[in-house]
């Protein structure tokens, strides 16, 4: 391979840290690392991947965790010729111990190339690039160490949340321990693909949607609260009197018009029951307005990207639901959504498709849920009416 | 545009003896002539009552007596 | 045989004190100054939080200088963002100067907080995926160099969420961005007749086109397809099942730019991003095109959109046709949808600007 | 034979003297009372307009009973209004008052302006259509006698436009109605074999149904079709092409309301009516329950819509879970959509109301 | 048959005048009419309709303006047998002479039941039941007297067009001279169907829209304006002193927040590039607000009932054409779009359903017409787009 690289050379310029320097940064040491260099600058000047689709390749008893990858000039990138990825499960809110990374990047730098992601867009830690023979030595190593992989293929995905109750104010469930719990309640599912296509379930704690879980996972849980949000007027008027424009800003940003600013006593009323709990005033005010005490969850399904009947924001499924350890209820209609899909998704069918193919309908049957208008943006408009006679 | 000529209206005839019924459009595709032309003979057929419009949901010509389904 | 199945470490384990302590019991934040955020818990602890960019694709090396700040500064922990940013995270305030300074020391921006710009979120590219119609991790680091400034500034009426998706299966929230960047192939996929025959499952393969562009090949004895080229819109389904059917290609690859997308439900509802440039060449190393585009965008949006207004909620003040006409970008034909529900966006109204 | 193709007569000589020479420079107008408009001209003439409500089923008596007014005090002009209305139109200030004397002998009600309740587009029903669920004419009767107060005065946040459709063909701008009534089967066709082969078309019949429901008779020899009873939405499609496909019934007849549309691009743009009550029994003569709902909704919107709302803008500020909990209306499985479009209208965000 | 109709009766009573009243008027002189009371009242006892599909009837040369419509018990009412519906093409505007109403009353008490819609829900008048022999004697005296019949089945419907410039200030364009000029250019579009299925044109002088056109035509003419809309202030100031609350009635629901009132200078300021022409200023101080000065009309196309893809509303083609005779451009646009939708559509699929199929792209290519955003509410979401190479 020719050690020049003009092209990525050019990434090294500019004030944002380089990731061409980081493969650099491993090219001296790492055999494979030098070679994902050499592949990247011929891609460059080619305009075109030098990847093919991997093979079957995993770690005994999975089949899930790993990316196979070859490249497709072996002769000229021998070193990474097989360039595998490893997927690792985080730890939920992406929190770590220096030891814990530290660990990782030495039995990486040993089995691997030493190359990484912090993290995948799905939520776990991207290991990129081993060979073959690696994988399983290198997985061993890992769960000795404490991780496991992560998913892939058509099964559960690593579950992600947003940084919650650790340590945000406005988190209304704990987004750390739910997804702790779902992801050790379901290592079956991510290790093993089973189902028509792939699965993902996202956590966040509050509509802000940090993790954006509605427009990302099949099954997305977003905190919210059945009462009213809590207003602490001195701190309001500590807002105003620093200068915000409450008016403007506020009370005529939100969205159902639940905000009434009262400038003779300086008060700002909320109408309960048109609050759609948007957070806007509270993302304004964090010190004056929070969330209410009732706290649990909206359930949303379907959310999803392009591929193939075009991308779905999660609909909402469940408009309230408690959210607490052992989290029965939502691992019962997890199991419920899962045995269904499987039963009628056709290979590469999302549960989004399935249900805009068999009907929302029908869905709602399946899971003995009732229909609540809180499902629908409007009732339709056509009169296309099925009625059970 | 050409006018109408009797052996246009003649073509139409033969056209929709062999047909139940049609639209404007097949019997020109059918006949090979520009549409507008054949929409100018249909309508001059209706008016010589040689032609009628029969509604099925949607309307189409035929010939005046002719029956209606196959 | 290994353990298996033994799942993530549990977090706990992983947790600074002041987050154990406090789990649960936040009242407030406050963001002092671009990349800093404190919060303060019910018990009148405050944990002050360091935010500073990463290029996401990192040698075990990087991890390492980070875990030196973390050992020398946070008592040995840090956290990563949902946008690949990592968080210094301490109860003291005198800490917070000397990890930027350390910062600062490795080359890593302080910031990223709100009304700013974060990191970009990102996929594989031509660094590991074989559907990728371009780059991903150069298009972020030719980008993130030049709208630098919000990244450790926050004066933009909103947070202004990038991403880049190197094909359309669009890895990440791309389709609700206030600016995605997403490659695209322009070019039909080309079977290598010989390769189908031993790759591909020819029904799997007819099946997988979502427009039905793809034929049995009228030879029978070839026991290949045939790609109907007027019905395909290159989206690459059938290279996912089917190898033999390539669609890379160097002049027919480039990007596409979507915008007005946002996940939050904060004020507008969710919404999806918007196609407004339909294709840019590519150009690596540094995409000139699209780099120029995403800072016009920015740079027209900062200027105009009231505070707190999103990208997607912005335009939809103005009126896309307004945006068309700031922007000077030309409006065409593929940016009207011909996709299954295209009848939706559609115009109902006589409501529109000149 | 006759003339044909002449046309309809020019309107020119239709045109009240004062409308003649004020064509098209007509300044503003004035309601100046419920029924009564009063259009000033840059010239400084007034005309003055007396809407009488009419039942739109007139004998030609009628007619001429309304032309006897028009002669009396309107120089022998009238016309009558996009929703059946009728209106006098007079340059004189006098001469209304004494048409109101006239219309009141007559027994016809004067108003119809804004903001109240005019008179309501419907359609043929049992009076002339083969494929009515329900009877126009009727309804319409019964639910003006219970909104009567809303056509003689004009108290609503804003115009209420309710349409009867006697079909879900929707003759007449059911579908974008503040309230609209719909004739509905919810039984499927049954087919009548020996007919069927007489005079209806196989094909078509089969091609007309919207969700495939229609197969060709399993025995060849019938030449007939069956309907798949579960894929039946009850469209009435088949019998429009296939007259031995009937599916009226006493029992399975009725109707359904719709609410929330409007056709003016004021404020809001545009909308389409959606089903609150997806089916009330026919109970002729006067279909109680059905009056009672739509007068149930225009009260619980007159009390809380803001002024210039329309029903449906009104319904999109306080969401429709409100609307259901507030008209106490059950939402049922029929509300949600599961035609083509269905997915657009599910609910992609948090935002709701308990 | 019987006398009694108890039932019927029934809608005799209560303030809204009774079409039953109406009924019974003519069934006193008219068996026809007579029979048609019989029949709705053994309808309103039985719940059904008691009509059966029409036949092929009509008038020499024409293929439209007549429905047949026979009654299903002939021998129960044998004089309402065959009850044939006329349509007749109303003079633009719906103004009458009343020496013309009475002509058509004279004309329809010889020839038919003496039952009339006054109007359609498309425009006709509707002249209800007579028979088949009936028919061409009653046409040809319906067109001596100067009137003729209008359109049905797979043909131009009548046109219509909202009052207009006759007596409404707000009218950008002549909509009573346009409709009468398209109605007489097509008399043979209208009177001889040759479609896929019905077209329907409707015009309306503003975005009011008085004639429902967006919701209800095919071809959808809204007068509208390219400059200013005329504020005269001082009649603002007029209605703010009446008592007209300006800031929340009118400035607050202006769409496009194109409206400032400056509270101070009690002036109404209008942002000119922002306004959106919804009218609603226009509409609660017509006093005070105007349309501009350089009027023409926005044509949309595709609106229509649910039949058979759903309902649609009109979706914007051309923003703005001017709208002066002989209407040249208009009468083009029609033509071309009448040419492409003859040679492509299947049976009973309407414009819009088209369009929808072959997409709006081809649509606009084979119109000659340029894509503007103008077309759109938003661009497309969804990456699966087509380009020429
Ligand atoms: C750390 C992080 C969560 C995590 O678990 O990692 C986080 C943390 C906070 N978010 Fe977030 N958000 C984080 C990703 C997101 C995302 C997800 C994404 O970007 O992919 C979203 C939704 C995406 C989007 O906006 O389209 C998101 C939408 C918000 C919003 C809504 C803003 C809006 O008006 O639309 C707020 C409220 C605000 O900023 O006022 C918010 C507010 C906050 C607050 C203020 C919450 C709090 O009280 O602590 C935190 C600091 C904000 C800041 O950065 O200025 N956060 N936030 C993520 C930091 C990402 C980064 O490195 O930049
Ligand atoms: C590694 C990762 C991108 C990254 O650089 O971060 C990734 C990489 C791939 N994705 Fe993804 N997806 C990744 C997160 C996502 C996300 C984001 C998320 O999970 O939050 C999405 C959008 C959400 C969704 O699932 O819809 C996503 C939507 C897709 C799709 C489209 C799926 C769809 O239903 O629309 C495909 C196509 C497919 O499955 O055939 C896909 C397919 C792929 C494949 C397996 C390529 C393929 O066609 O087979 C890529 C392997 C690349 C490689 O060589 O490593 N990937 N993919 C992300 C996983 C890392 C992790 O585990 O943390
Ligand atoms: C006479 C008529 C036109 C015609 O050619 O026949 C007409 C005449 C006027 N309309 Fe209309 N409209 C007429 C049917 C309509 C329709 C069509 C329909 O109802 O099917 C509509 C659209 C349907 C709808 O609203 O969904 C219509 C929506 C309007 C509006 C918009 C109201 C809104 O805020 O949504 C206005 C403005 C207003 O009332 O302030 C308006 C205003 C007016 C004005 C004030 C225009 C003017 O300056 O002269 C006229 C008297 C209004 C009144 O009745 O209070 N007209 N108007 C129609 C009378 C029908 C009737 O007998 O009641
Ligand atoms: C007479 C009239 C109703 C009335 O009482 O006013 C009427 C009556 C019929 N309409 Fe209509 N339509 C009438 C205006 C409309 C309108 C309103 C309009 O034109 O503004 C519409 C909605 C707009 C539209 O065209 O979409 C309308 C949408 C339909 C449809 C559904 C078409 C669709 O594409 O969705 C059908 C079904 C069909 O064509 O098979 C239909 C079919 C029919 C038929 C021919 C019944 C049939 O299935 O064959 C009805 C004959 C009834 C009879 O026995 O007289 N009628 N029909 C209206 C025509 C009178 C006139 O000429 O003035
Ligand atoms: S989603 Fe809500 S709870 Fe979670 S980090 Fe964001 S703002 Fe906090
Ligand atoms: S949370 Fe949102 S909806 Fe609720 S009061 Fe605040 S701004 Fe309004
Ligand atoms: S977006 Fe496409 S090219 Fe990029 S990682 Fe995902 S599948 Fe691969
Ligand atoms: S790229 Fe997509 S549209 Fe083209 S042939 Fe393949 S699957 Fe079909
Ligand atoms: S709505 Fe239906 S029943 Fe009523 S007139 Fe129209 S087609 Fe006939
Ligand atoms: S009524 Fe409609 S859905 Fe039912 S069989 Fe007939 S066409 Fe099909
Ligand atoms: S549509 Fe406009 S111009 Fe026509 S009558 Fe209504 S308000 Fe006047
Ligand atoms: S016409 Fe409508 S959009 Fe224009 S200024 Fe008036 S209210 Fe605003």
């Amino acid at each position: 391979m020719a050690d020049e690289t003009p092209l990525l050379d050019e990434l090294e310029k500019g004030p944002w840290p380089s990731y061409v320097t980081e493969i650099k940064r491993m090219a001296k040491k790492n055999a494979a690392a030098k070679d994902l260099l050499g592949i990247q600058e011929q891609s460059y000047k080619d305009r075109v991947t030098h990847w093919k689709h991997g093979g079957i390749v995993g770690v005994t008893g999975y089949g899930a965790g790993v990316i196979g990858r070859y490249c497709d000039s072996p002769e000229k990138f021998p070193d990474a010729a097989s360039f595998h990825t490893m997927r690792i499960n985080q730890p939920a809110g992406w929190f770590y111990t220096t030891k814990s990374l530290r660990t990782i990047c030495d039995i990486w730098e040993k089995y691997g190339s030493g190359m990484t992601n912090f993290h995948g867009s799905t939520g776990d830690i991207i290991l990129l690039g081993t060979t073959t023979e690696n994988l399983q030595p290198c997985f061993d190593t890992l769960t000795e160490a404490g991780f496991d992989l992560g998913g892939s293929g058509s099964a559960l995905r690593t579950p992600a949340g947003c940084v919650g109750q650790a340590r945000c104010e406005w988190s209304n469930i704990d987004t750390l321990g739910l997804i702790h719990d779902l992801t050790m309640e379901f290592q079956d599912e991510i290790h093993r693909p089973r189902w028509p296509y792939k699965f993902k379930i996202k956590a966040s704690g509050c509509p802000n949607d940090c993790v954006a879980a509605i427009a990302r996972a099949d099954f997305t849980i977003i905190g919210t609260w059945r009462d009213a949000l809590r207003i602490d007027q001195a701190a309001v008027q500590e807002y105003v009197k620093k200068g915000l424009d409450i008016q403007e800003l506020v009370v005529r940003r939100c969205p159902s018009e639940a905000l009434v600013w009262d400038a003779k006593t300086q008060e700002l009323k909320l109408l309960v029951d048109d609050c759609v709990r948007c957070m806007h005033c509270i993302n304004v005010m964090p010190k004056a307005v929070r969330p209410g005490i009732e706290k649990g969850a909206t359930i949303l399904v379907g959310g999803k990207a392009p591929i193939i009947k075009g991308a779905y924001l999660s609909w909402v499924l469940v408009p309230f639901m408690k959210v607490e350890p052992p989290y029965d209820e939502m691992k019962d209609l997890l199991r419920k959504i899962w045995e269904w899909w499987d039963e009628n998704g056709r290979t590469r069918e999302r549960l989004a498709e399935l249900i805009e193919r068999l009907g929302f309908k029908t869905f709602l049957r399946e899971m003995g849920l009732k229909p609540v208008p809180q499902m629908v943006k409007y009732p339709r408009s056509n009169p296309y009416v099925f009625f059970d006679r | 545009m050409a006018e109408v000529t009797d052996e246009l209206k003649e073509k139409v005839i033969k056209y929709l003896e062999t047909v139940p019924h049609a639209k404007n459009r097949d019997v020109a595709r059918a006949l090979g002539d520009e549409k507008a032309l054949v929409d100018k003979a249909i309508a001059a057929l209706a008016k010589e009552d040689k032609i009628e419009y029969i509604y099925l949901g949607a309307s189409f010509v035929k010939l005046k007596g002719k029956k209606m389904v196959d | 045989m290994g353990r298996t199945d033994i799942g993530p470490p549990d977090f706990h384990e992983m947790l600074p004190d002041v987050i154990k302590k406090n789990y649960g019991t936040w009242k407030y934040h406050e963001i002092p100054r671009p990349g800093v955020l404190k919060h303060v818990a019910e018990s009148g602890d405050t944990v002050y939080t360091v935010r500073a960019g990463s290029p996401r694709l990192v040698s075990v090396d990087f991890i390492r200088d980070i875990c030196d700040i973390a050992d020398k500064h946070c008592d040995g922990h840090l956290r990563f963002t949902s946008r690949y940013n990592i968080e210094f995270l301490t109860p003291n305030e005198k800490n917070v100067d000397l990890i930027i300074a350390d910062l600062k020391k490795l080359g890593l921006p302080v910031g990223g907080t709100s009304p700013g710009i974060s990191n970009i979120v990102h996929t594989q590219g031509w660094i590991h995926c074989h559907s990728a119609a371009t780059d991903a991790s150069g298009l972020v680091k030719a980008i993130m160099d030049e709208v630098y400034e919000h990244f450790v500034e926050t004066k933009l009426p909103n947070h202004v969420r990038i991403a880049v998706g190197c094909c359309i299966n669009m890895c990440g929230a791309v389709h609700c961005s206030d600016i995605a960047v997403v490659g695209v192939h322009t070019k039909p996929p080309r079977p290598d007749h010989d390769r189908v025959v031993a790759q591909c499952e020819i029904p799997t393969t007819i099946q997988s086109c979502p427009t039905g562009a793809i034929r049995r090949h009228p030879d029978q004895s070839m026991k290949s397809v045939v790609v109907k080229e007027d019905l395909c819109m290159y989206c690459g389904n059938c290279f996912t099942v089917c190898p033999a059917m390539p669609l890379a290609d160097a002049e027919g690859d480039g990007v596409a730019i979507y915008v007005g997308g946002k996940v939050p439900n904060a004020r507008k509802p969710p919404m999806f991003s918007r196609m407004v440039i339909p294709f840019l060449p590519n150009r690596p190393p540094r995409w000139p095109e699209v780099v120029q585009a995403v800072k016009k965008i920015v740079d027209i949006y900062a200027a105009n959109a009231k505070p707190y207004e999103r990208v997607g909620e912005w335009i939809e003040r103005i009126g896309w046709e307004a945006f068309f006409r700031r922007t000077e970008i030309p409006f065409t034909e593929q940016h009207i949808d011909d996709f299954t529900h295209a009848v939706e966006t559609y115009r109902t109204t006589t409501q529109f600007k000149w």
